[in-house]
């Protein structure tokens, strides 16, 4: 029998720091897809509070707890990244939910990162046409747009952002991120000496 | 040396060496190039475009058009940099340009001579004769004459980048307007960017000597600067230009970051570009002083009063000993009163007014004008021409006055570009004689200063003020109580003047491009009198600087001409950039593998491994082959793969496919409006080749549909088509049909996926899942889940290759563990990986199709799937399909070709003819889509679009290929080379 | 009008004397009550269609009505690109018929439209694009026009300063059309203009066309800003603007208008010999006699009326110049415009003397 | 340009992709014959001014929208979920 081994995209490229910025990956256990029928919205929130979890998120926010985060990923589309690998869905979508959602394993179609430190968000500025700011782009708002023509869904996190980006592009987005962490740092110098 | 001994805000502690044309010179940090070349005496800077007239420096700012260098040697050199805001470094090195052998000595002067022949547009009436000679000797001779500076050659290697930004205020220029807004709008706590040009915020009020408040302008400016600086909702980026006002409040800058340094490290951009989206806008651009046309007012030592001032004040430069003025308006006076103060020579004011009170400081000539001007390489003398109105002058008195320096006044433009960008246009001030930004010319934005015709600080000033207060307003917020400091000036008194009448020489309007007035009195004669004729026939306005100095004077001209007033006459377009903008930064990014993501497969590694070609399909790259030990072309890998999967077994990565989760309650409804065939009748478990058409009728694309549960299909898209064919079912679902329940998740990158093809494939697959794969479980077009130890995969016994074939898909992180598993039982079976060539090879000895023939022009009968587009309901398509003239015989069908003659070879694109007949186009059979050498039938197969193919098989025609002079006959054939009745696929 | 006959010796002659001795190049006559021919719009076609009919078919009584100023539309806003590398049944035998009469045009009108047969290089990325660029070759050849197949090296001897090495799509060749090139967009129209006007065809400038006489169903003139002219048969060449104008006739077409930006930079020393076209970059250049890199790319992508493009698509034609050549890093965009463009529903194009 | 997602807020265009006029949610019933779909597939009204028409925010959260758009401005007039327009139609 045999026993297949997964790899990261992104194995052994990170953690990244720069002067005032650290990409590094982050691994969710399981990330599943829960797009809700219609009309099952009430029925699918039912159903994931009894699995332990929140309810789905409003439009362009993240809910539940860090450990099994749900954030909206689009219209009609929310996904839950649990950290614990298998724990709410297995590959095989939960049979709970036939008639409830259409679910699918999406785990391996996204790697996430992670940017942090005080310039991160003049980094993800070099590469994203969102509105970052603070006051507008908060904690909790989750956003898909684009990284460098590339889709990404983006939430802001205390120090920063997570990133997800879909797996065969995941390190074009890397060295994008770092190559803007690399620009960023070094214009920051040349500010203070000059 | 020119430089002052006292003043400026150069730094007089730190000098700076640098290089013009080889010479060694040094000037101090503060300095531009142009101030520290004038500092030096440095008079001639260049030769004009045409005629290769000697030019020097006339501006301080961006709108230079002569002062034009080539900054740097050799692959990293920049050319075109205007030498009046290039910031010296140690080390820089300069070169003038357009001149052969030396600036001094230029041949191509000649033209000067020549200057009568050479009138506006007199390419247009000549040159016709012979007709051979324009291309072979006129053309070239024109070509190599063209152009200011030369591009290197050499790939630009340099750093650039890109950034968005977002603000609720931008404003654009940090002179008095621009400052006092930002300080309104700071203190009110607005999130606001102002951005300038300058590497000194200040503007004119560094290059004045003006008082604010009573004290020096440079002490409100310090502290104005200093309490921006402190305020963390305020962002100030010098060195930044706003090049374009785009719809929806976003602007187009460029970041200068590095250029002023001569060694700044590896990262450092040399520019950023940004894109900044604004709430608001303050244009406080300023104002551009525009020349008086005048016989040879174009030699060195000839510039703009503002930009004399600028040297002086703040770059502590004399442009000159014996100083002259020509003005028509109080800036003039301003000029001369500042050139005493620092004890540089007025020898006179030329002032064209009659009617204004004589400066009793230095000569002022009144109603006079300058009317001819002496000295090859530099100025050395004026001719003056005292009109009958001066007091105590004898009328139309002439007079000679030597001077090496003429400093010129007309007035001033408003830069109201950014404020036209959106098709707006100006408005005319008659009392500034001036174009001002038209209010609402571009939504959200307000102008200040003299952009709108406010040209004393004081009055800047106000009226920055009084912009952020509108801003304010509009953002419902409220400023904090400020005033204004007051200034002594008061505005500018100006009688429009344009160009001198009568003078004997050319009088030069766009010194950029070379036109004068005689060439607007041309175009005019002509009848080229709207500003756009005049422009394009001209050229007045297309150079570098577009017309920034020289396109007032020349409407001014016109409207003379023409009995018209200026407004009448109106403004040519304002159009984007600003400035110019590298094709670097505008494109960084671009350049070598980052111009597009690359999409990796999973078995990216292992090919590499392999020492694999990759090939692009969409924005993936794949395996093409595998080159073994002994085979040195790809034709031997593509032979030895292809043989391979027909006789013992085949692995091929097809990740790269679309795959698309189709669920939900409405998912087979659904998918039947979207195929032309019939998918709700398929059963679970069970995969159906199916074809999309677009609503015109044509194929969009084709794939598999694989049935997972009554309420969930899996389906397939070719490569390329991915994209589009997930948008389109998008479309369907929300636009047209959004009564249907269906959901849509790409599921792509979340499965790697892998065809295993050959008569062995099923004991490769057997070997690799926990349970044996029998043809009960999966008969062909079967599919379901198999276990690979604790992973669920899913399998799929569909084939593109015409051998009984699998495809399995785990998830793609366990996809390179799958991958060297696959390598490792295929080679036990004697197998092994197979690449893109070998594909197309296999699916052309089987007869499917790929974008080689489904190029959005066929239908689906025209590639033989006719019957697949079902009689028993509606799909996106039908009924258009069904156009007389998709269903007519006389069309293209897809059929097979082999050779017939001696010569076996087959070639793509090229196009079939009946025996017999010439090879011309009247005569077009159709032509060769794909073709290959197939290693299993021993040669050469193609695939052809024949007119009314399908009714010909068994015709001998011929080939001809026009461009690599090919001919040969071949025959027309079933597109299914092997296997017609499909027993190796049902194994 | 007196005719004046354009050459060296005149530009000479009128040199020696202050250029005094030019005459208009077009008379600016008052619309007369009623024409045979009228033709609305006076850009490239309008005007190409009026010099056609007075010199092949002897129909003078024509009128061209333009509402601004003369080439002011689609062919003053070109890339100046002229060439005959189409496949299609259709714009190829009209493109193929277009070049046929650029080659004689200047000597025909006596005006020099500085038609330049510097050639047209299409590029081919893969092995699909390059059966694709033989079959339009062929297609080409077939039809009496040239074409050569070139190879990666025989392109990169040609053209080395484009990204051979670090592409991230490789050139794998391409079709090279020797007989495309460029022309001087303004002197075409200002040509056919002289020409037509010679022949005495009435251009009528700032005078819009506001509405069509028509009864039974039969057009008998145009309403105007300047009043109304009758005609005998009307012509209506005023792309970006078909579907108004049409519409004032009852007319619905398969037609939406787009907007497709072009470039220019500033002048610099030869550097591009040829017309240059990356079809997987949407980018094409080429450098003008004054020596402009003059470039463009693909539509903005949405209905527009308003002259003037969106940074998306200027950023991404950058984006292409410097992947295909990157020593045009330094070269400087001066000036960005947009035209309107008559776009059927299946996007082919509709004008002609562009790319 | 810049385009008010109703699910996503204001974003920049270059996230979207343009199909078209907004005809195109008006699909003819199967049997509704040639001459109905040729005026669907190819005839435009092409206004100048205020145009309907279908933007997919592509980019962003995958909703197809009803974009009231000026075509001489640029300027947005207003910007709907297409499934809920369609929807309210019929």
């Amino acid at each position: 029998m045999v026993d297949l081994t997964g790899l990261s995209a992104l194995e052994g490229l990170l953690p990244y720091e720069v002067d005032g910025a650290v990409l590094s990956a982050v691994s969710y256990g399981a990330i599943t897809s829960i797009m809700p029928f219609r009309g099952q919205k009430t029925a699918v929130n039912v159903r994931l509070k009894a699995d332990g979890g929140a309810a789905l998120p409003r439009i362009g926010r993240v809910s539940g707890p860090v450990a099994k985060r749900l954030i909206w990923a689009g219209r009609g589309q929310y996904l839950l990244l649990d950290l614990r690998r298998g724990a709410a869905f297995d590959t095989t979508p939960d049979p709970a939910f036939d008639e409830l959602a259409a679910l699918s394993d999406q785990t391996s179609a996204w790697v996430v990162m992670r940017l942090e430190g005080a310039r991160a968000q003049e980094v993800l500025a070099r590469l994203c046409p969102l509105d970052l700011r603070a006051g507008v782009f908060k904690r909790g708002h989750v956003a898909r747009t684009e990284l460098a023509h590339m889709a990404v869904i983006l939430w802001r996190r205390p120090k920063g952002f997570e990133i997800m980006v879909v797996r065969s592009v995941a390190q074009v987005a890397m060295r994008r991120l770092s190559g803007a962490m690399d620009s960023v740092a070094a214009q920051a110098v040349l500010g203070e000496i000059s | 040396m020119s430089r002052l001994a006292k003043g400026g805000l150069i730094a007089r502690d730190r000098p700076v060496r640098f290089r013009f044309d080889g010479r060694e010179l040094t000037g101090f940090e503060g300095d531009t190039l142009a101030s520290a070349l004038l500092a030096h005496d440095v008079r001639l800077v260049g030769r004009s475009f045409k005629y290769h007239r000697p030019r020097g420096i006339l501006c301080a700012g961006s709108e230079e058009p002569n002062a034009l260098v080539k900054i740097g040697e050799g692959g990293a050199s920049t050319p075109n940099i205007r030498a009046t805001t290039q910031e010296i470094y140690q080390g820089l090195i300069a070169h003038s340009q357009n001149r052969f052998p030396s600036l001094r000595f230029d041949l191509m002067a000649v033209n000067d001579l020549m200057a009568p022949f050479f009138s506006a547009g007199f390419y247009y009436k000549t040159f016709m004769w012979p007709a051979a000679f324009w291309e072979r000797f006129y053309e070239p001779m024109i070509r190599r004459a063209a152009g200011l500076g030369a591009l290197s050659g050499a790939p630009d290697l340099a750093r650039y980048d890109k950034g968005f930004a977002y603000c609720d205020l931008l404003i654009i220029g940090a002179g008095p307007a621009g400052l006092m807004a930002a300080l309104a709008a700071g203190r009110a706590g607005l999130d606001v960017l102002v951005a300038d040009e300058d590497f000194e915020a200040g503007g004119r009020l560094n290059s004045e000597t003006l008082e604010l408040d009573g004290a020096p302008a440079r002490d409100w400016l310090t502290t104005t600067l200093a309490e921006l600086s402190s305020m963390e909702n305020v962002r100030l980026m010098t060195r930044t230009t706003v090049t374009g006002a785009y719809d929806g409040g976003i602007y187009g800058a460029v970041e200068r970051v590095s250029h002023h340094l001569g060694d700044a490290p590896d990262a450092v951009p040399l520019e950023v570009f940004w894109r900044i989206t604004a709430r608001r806008v303050i244009l406080a651009s300023g104002a551009i002083e525009r020349p008086i046309a005048f016989a040879d007012n174009d030699r060195p030592g000839i510039m703009m009063a503002s930009a004399v001032r600028s040297y002086v004040n703040r770059f502590a430069v004399a442009p000159g000993r014996d100083v002259s003025i020509f003005t028509n308006n109080d800036e003039g006076l301003r000029t001369a009163r500042d050139l005493v103060a620092a004890g540089i020579g007025v020898v006179a004011v030329i002032d064209t007014r009659a009617d204004v009170a004589a400066d009793d400081e230095f000569l002022h000539l009144r109603g006079a004008e300058v009317i001819a001007t002496k000295g090859r390489l530099g100025l050395r003398e004026i001719t003056v021409r005292a009109s009958e109105q001066t007091r105590g002058q004898t009328r139309g008195q002439i007079q000679r006055i030597k001077t090496d320096c003429l400093v010129v006044s007309g007035g001033w433009n408003p830069s109201v570009h950014l404020s036209c960008h959106l098709g707006a246009r100006p408005v005319w001030r008659e009392d500034i004689a001036a174009f001002i930004a038209a209010r609402g010319a571009v939504p959200g934005m307000v102008v200040a200063g003299a952009a709108c015709g406010e040209m004393s600080a004081g009055a800047a000033l106000g009226s920055g003020l009084a912009a952020a207060k509108t801003v304010m307003a509009a953002l419902g917020g409220k400023v904090a109580r400020l005033r204004a400091p007051k200034a002594g000036e008061e505005g500018v008194k100006i009688s429009a003047f344009w160009h001198v009448r009568g003078g004997k020489g050319r009088a030069w309007l766009d010194f950029s491009n070379d036109v004068t007035v005689k060439d607007v009195a041309l175009a005019h004669r002509e009848n080229f009198r709207s500003v756009e004729h005049m422009k394009r026939y001209t050229t007045l306005g297309m150079a570098p600087d577009q017309g920034k100095l020289a396109n007032m004077g020349a409407l001014a001209v016109m409207a003379d001409l023409t009995g018209r007033s200026v407004p009448e006459t109106g403004t040519t377009t304002f159009r984007p950039p600003y400035t110019p903008v590298s094709m670097g930064v505008l494109g960084a990014h671009g350049r070598g593998v980052d111009f597009a993501p690359v999409r990796r497969v999973p078995s990216h590694e292992l090919a590499r491994e392999l020492g694999a070609e990759m090939v692009e399909a969409g924005l993936w790259m794949r395996p093409a082959w595998y080159p073994r030990a002994g085979e040195s072309h790809w034709r031997q890998s593509c032979d030895r793969e292809a043989l391979m999967v027909r006789q013992r077994v085949g692995i091929s990565d097809v990740t790269s496919l679309g795959k698309i989760d189709v669920q939900g309650p409405d998912a087979a409804v659904f998918l039947d409006r979207v195929y032309a065939n019939m998918i709700s009748t398929l059963k679970v478990g069970r995969v159906r080749y199916a074809v999309m058409l677009r609503e015109d009728g044509m194929v969009l694309d084709d794939g598999t549909v694989a049935r997972f549960g009554a309420r969930h299909f899996v389906v397939t898209t070719t490569t390329a088509a991915a994209g589009e064919v997930l948008r389109h079912l998008d479309f369907c679902a929300q636009v047209l049909w959004p009564d249907l329940d269906v959901m849509f998740t790409s599921v792509t990158e979340q499965w790697a996926q892998f065809a295993v093809a050959g008569p062995k494939s099923r004991e490769l697959m057997s070997a690799l899942c926990d349970a044996e794969i029998t043809d009960e479980a999966f008969a062909f077009m079967g599919c379901g889940e198999v276990r690979l130890g604790s992973l669920v995969a899913r399998l799929f016994r569909i084939s593109f290759s015409g051998e009984r074939a699998y495809e399995i898909a785990v998830p793609a992180e366990y996809g390179d563990g799958l991958v060297r598993l696959l390598d490792q039982e295929a080679a036990r079976l004697g197998g092994g990986w197979y690449g893109m060539e070998a594909l197309n090879v296999l699916r052309l000895e089987k007869g499917y199709v790929t974008h080689a023939e489904l190029d959005g022009r066929v239908t689906a009968d025209d590639v033989g799937l006719g019957a697949m587009v079902s009689a028993k309901k509606d799909c996106v398509g039908k009924v258009m399909s069904q156009r007389e003239g998709l269903v007519c015989a006389e069309r293209l069908q897809l059929v097979g070709l082999k050779p017939a003659g001696a010569s076996k070879q087959l070639l793509g694109g090229a196009h079939l003819f009946n025996l017999g007949d010439e090879p011309v186009r009247q005569n077009d059979q159709g032509h060769i889509t794909s073709q290959c050498f197939s290693p299993h039938l021993g040669h050469p197969i193609a695939q052809a679009m024949v007119l009314r193919g399908r009714s010909r098989i068994g015709e001998t025609v011929r080939m001809v290929d026009h461009l690599r002079e090919v001919q040969t006959l071949c025959e027309i054939c079933s597109p299914v080379f092997i296997d017609p009745d499909g027993g190796r696929l049902r194994g | 009008m007196e005719k004046m006959r354009y050459s060296g010796f005149q530009v000479l002659l009128n040199g020696l004397t202050g250029n005094k001795g030019w005459r208009p190049m077009w008379r600016d006559p008052t619309p007369k009550s009623e024409y045979d021919v009228v033709i609305i719009g006076g850009g490239g076609h309008g005007l190409a269609t009026a010099y056609y009919l007075a010199r092949k078919y002897a129909i003078t009584n024509v009128a061209v009505l333009e509402r601004g100023y003369l080439g002011g539309g689609n062919v003053g806003r070109n890339t100046t690109i002229v060439r005959a590398n189409y496949m299609l049944e259709g714009s190829s035998q009209f493109y193929s018929h277009s070049l046929k009469l650029w080659e004689g045009l200047e000597r025909e009108l006596n005006y020099n439209t500085m038609l330049s047969q510097r050639g047209c290089l299409m590029l081919g990325h893969s092995d699909g694009q390059m059966d694709a660029l033989a079959r339009r070759g062929n297609m080409m050849r077939m039809q009496g026009d040239d074409a050569e197949l070139w190879g990666r090296d025989e392109t990169r001897r040609h053209v080395p300063y484009l990204d051979f090495d670090n592409a991230r799509f490789p050139i794998k060749g391409g079709l090279m059309h020797w007989r495309g090139g460029t022309a001087r967009h303004d002197a075409v129209a200002w040509g056919y203009a002289r020409g037509a006007d010679r022949r005495g065809v009435d251009l009528i400038q700032n005078c819009e066309v506001t509405g069509f006489r028509i009864e039974r169903g039969r057009v008998l003139g145009v309403e105007t800003s300047r009043g109304f002219i009758g005609a005998g048969k009307v012509g209506v060449s005023v792309a970006g603007r078909s579907s108004q104008v049409a519409a004032m006739a009852g007319l619905r077409l398969p037609i939406e208008s787009h907007v497709l930006q072009a470039f220019v930079t500033e002048g610099l020393k030869p550097v591009i010999d040829n017309v240059i076209s990356f079809g997987m970059g949407h980018f094409y250049i080429s450098q003008s006699d004054k020596g402009g890199l003059v470039f463009g790319g693909d539509l903005d992508g949405y209905n527009s009326y308003a002259q003037r493009g969106n940074l998306p698509m200027a950023e991404h034609v950058a984006e292409a110049g410097m992947a295909l050549m990157p020593m045009i890093g330094k070269a400087r965009v001066l000036r960005s415009w947009g035209g309107i463009m008559d776009m059927s529903m299946g996007l082919a194009h509709y004008r002609q003397n562009r790319h | 340009m810049r385009l008010k997602c109703p699910l996503c807020g204001d974003r920049d265009a270059r996230e979207f992709h343009y199909r078209g006029a907004a005809k195109l949610m008006e699909r003819p019933e199967a049997g509704a014959g040639e001459a109905a779909f040729y005026d669907y597939v190819y005839l435009r009204e092409n206004p100048v001014g205020a145009n309907s028409e279908l933007w997919f925010h592509e980019l962003g959260c995958r909703a197809w929208l009803c974009v009231s758009r000026d075509v001489s401005s640029h300027e947005i007039l207003s910007v709907e979920l297409a499934d809920a327009v369609k929807r309210g139609q019929a």
